[in-house]
């Protein structure tokens, strides 16, 4: 009678199961609530042909993010808003396997982005925005007069997986995330069929969560680890400690 | 007259309590389903969802030990329990239609062999009561029934074709009565199990639609 | 450059101004989050012709809910969950109203009402459900196929006021409320343009509510008041006090 | 050569953040928008809102003080003012689109006379940028831009129609160059108020649109 015990001892055993071709959705605006240990493991487990969703494409080849997976050769398509640079002069492994044509991206402004993944985590298939309509991204697109403004029709964006980091977690997967840290997280978990989070503070008892307090419930998460201190675990450094 | 033989209320929802699966989440409707949380199912481990957020509730409060910022669906005081979180009504119901409750247990007025039932608006009246019934039958992953055989009048309550307004259509998995266990399969009702000092023709007899039953019949219980 | 003081002396004093006509929409899921003494308010202040959006339409003339509201003439529609008596035998002002026509309702499933008002708060004019497909709900109405399977269109349901109940608010407004108190007043807040709360608890200066733990971001709140004790303010009564 | 004369970034920045508003909750965009929240704007509060869920940010954190959990859009190191709450990034963007954020101040490349504008993708880039900038765009009550006013070429920003692919469709109620203060006015830029040491003709002469002059026309500070 007591809630199932999510804890993993480790990321590659917790995403060991990941097959090629999955979906897979990351946290993180910025470094706060990436989960860069998960990310790190996804490259050692070399899946491929992965459908990655995120805010950005990631940074170099040793940056946790998408850069580093497409330059291993295991992504098929990205979907994000941002696809080019910020600056015309770095080329990123993302920006350089984009314009020669070996992986796909779908750009999607930031807040569409999300409310398709909570569409998805809310069993609603398409909804109605106002966001992009008359650009470019809404060119042969399906829109409709709602109270005399013109929106575009956007579909769910169901995940296979979510990668989340998160500030503190019971044994039963309900968490807490600390500051803009929370930012697309608890969207992913609303959004996958398997929420996989990593954890910076020691995992809690049951009932040491206040239930008032408890940013993503337990039941949108299906595994959990605890990050170790570095080196053996990826934490943001701070600015100028290096 | 309603048959009071067969099961009693707390029989047929011990019944579907030992459907429930280890690490179910399970949405109890108002009347006989909160029954459910009654049983004794031993080591099986239940979360409990109600539709104002509250995932993870327990037991009913003890007299005087109520929280009166805490009730369930059917507005009882109830406990929470370790691991418990709230969420608001929008996120609740996401989590109904994302299909992440396994299952949702109503009552109902009628239920058909198709799989369609009703139970928001009895016939002719202005209005109903929907809660939030059409969400969970929609979204839950199993729809199970608990209801009376038959209607005060001794009319079957299951049903070739629902009469009165559906709730959903196609989405019944399993029904317990107070004359056995049955699921809808198209275009009959199969009897599962069949309640103690019941006959199978009498079964028959007070059902609406087509009865088949299953090749290993048990007794309820 | 200290937030605005959004503290309202007196329950009356805040909803002054709601005129003839306007939107409402109150919480509550049974007693826990019903904003009874800005309800009891109303129906002293005595705006009319009002549509009122609630998951039940209340109980006896006395009961703060839309009952008390109708049986005063100030309702023109109610939106809800429940428009019919749960028991037959009890003839509720509602129902007496209702079935002599001297009232509407628009009975909604209570997932797309919370929906509909979230999506007003989002700025989604319309969403597609599973939730009412092939019932009386949706005869007539717009239906569409998504992978296969039907769901039906459903539009925003703005707010012109909302009165929520919370446990505790800062000077800003910013809430938090207990357990279930919660339920639908989240999201009442997001979908109106001015929203009232009833607090439980002494108000707190600016700080004192960790920004991680707010359930209601001040931004969503016009007004706040704190509830005095009883008899003077209205607060649910312990089962079997009386 | 782009113009360095005229206004500095930073005074473009000030003029802007004059306009805010008492009360007004305001999302700066990456680059020359977040020098707004430099600018000394005396008892006026403004709540600063940030994409990823910040609502009430304040001064970026000092170094060595920096709280790695809490940055801003421009993912700068911020810090948090009493009475600041943090949502997820679908709830923050539901305050975007819904009206709720009384100003956007973006950067562009290009912006028409008809209220375009396009920040998202240069002349022949595969991909591009888009971030939160399409809903900001259509959901804040107003957007304002700041931009030089020419390209590095000298060629003008502020153009009669858009010729890279537009963010939003009519929707920029003021633009701050390093020339002046400007307002799209459908088949023009009124120029409302003008940089100190330049003259209405160099306006009119790098501006790729037609140029109404406000009677009131003023210098900017």
């Amino acid at each position: 009678m007591a809630l199932k015990n999510k804890v993993h001892p480790g990321f590659l055993e917790a995403i060991r199961d990941i097959p090629d071709g999955a979906t897979i959705g990351f946290g993180g605006f910025a470094l706060p609530g990436l989960p860069g240990n998960l990310i790190l493991a996804l490259a050692e487990q070399g899946a491929k042909d992965l459908t990655l969703v995120a805010n950005t494409t990631g940074g170099t080849r040793n940056d946790p993010g998408i850069g580093m997976l497409v330059a291993r050769g295991q992504v098929r398509k990205a979907i994000c808003a941002f696809t080019a640079a910020t600056r015309a002069s770095q080329k990123l492994p993302f920006t350089e396997f984009y314009e020669a044509g070996k992986v796909e991206a779908e750009l999607v402004p930031q807040g569409t982005l999300a409310e398709r993944m909570r569409a998805a985590g809310a069993g609603i298939p398409a909804f109605y925005t106002p966001t992009a309509v008359g650009t470019e991204l809404a060119e042969g697109r399906e829109t409709r007069i709602f109270g005399g403004r013109e929106y575009l029709l956007e579909e769910a964006l169901p995940l296979d997986y979510a990668f989340v980091r998160a500030w503190r977690a019971d044994t039963f997967g309900n968490l807490q995330y600390r500051r803009s840290q929370r930012n697309f997280n608890p969207v992913l978990a609303m959004a996958a069929r398997i929420t996989v989070a990593e954890v910076e503070e020691e995992i809690l008892p049951l009932g040491a969560i206040d239930p008032d307090q408890v940013h993503t419930a337990g039941v949108f998460v299906g595994r959990v680890v605890r990050i170790p201190p570095a080196p053996d675990g990826w934490w943001p450094q701070q600015p100028g400690s290096h | 007259m309603s048959d009071s033989i067969g099961l009693t209320r707390q029989q047929m929802a011990d019944r579907i309590a030992h459907l429930f699966e280890d690490g179910w989440i399970v949405n109890l409707g108002v009347g006989m389903p909160t029954l459910c949380s009654n049983t004794d199912i031993g080591e099986t481990d239940i979360i409990y969802h109600s539709e104002n957020g509250v995932i993870g509730y327990g037991p009913i409060a003890p007299a005087g030990g109520e929280d009166l910022h805490l009730v369930n669906a059917g507005g009882q005081y109830v406990t929470l329990r370790p691991g418990a979180a709230v969420v608001h009504h929008a996120d609740s119901f996401a989590m109904i239609r994302a299909g992440r409750i396994d299952v949702t247990v109503l009552g109902a007025y009628e239920v058909a062999c198709n799989g369609d039932f009703a139970n928001w608006k009895v016939a002719g009246a202005k209005g109903g009561g929907i809660g939030g019934a059409m969400d969970l039958a929609v979204g839950a992953k199993n729809v199970f029934l608990i209801l009376e055989h038959t209607t005060r009048n001794g009319a079957p309550r299951l049903v070739r074709e629902c009469a009165i307004p559906a709730t959903a259509r196609g989405v019944v998995k399993k029904v317990m009565t107070n004359y056995g266990l049955f699921e809808p399969v198209g275009t009959a009702f199969r009897l599962l199990e069949i309640a103690p000092g019941i006959e199978v023709e009498q079964v028959r007899a007070r059902t609406g639609a087509e009865l088949v039953v299953a090749d290993d019949l048990r007794q309820v219980g």
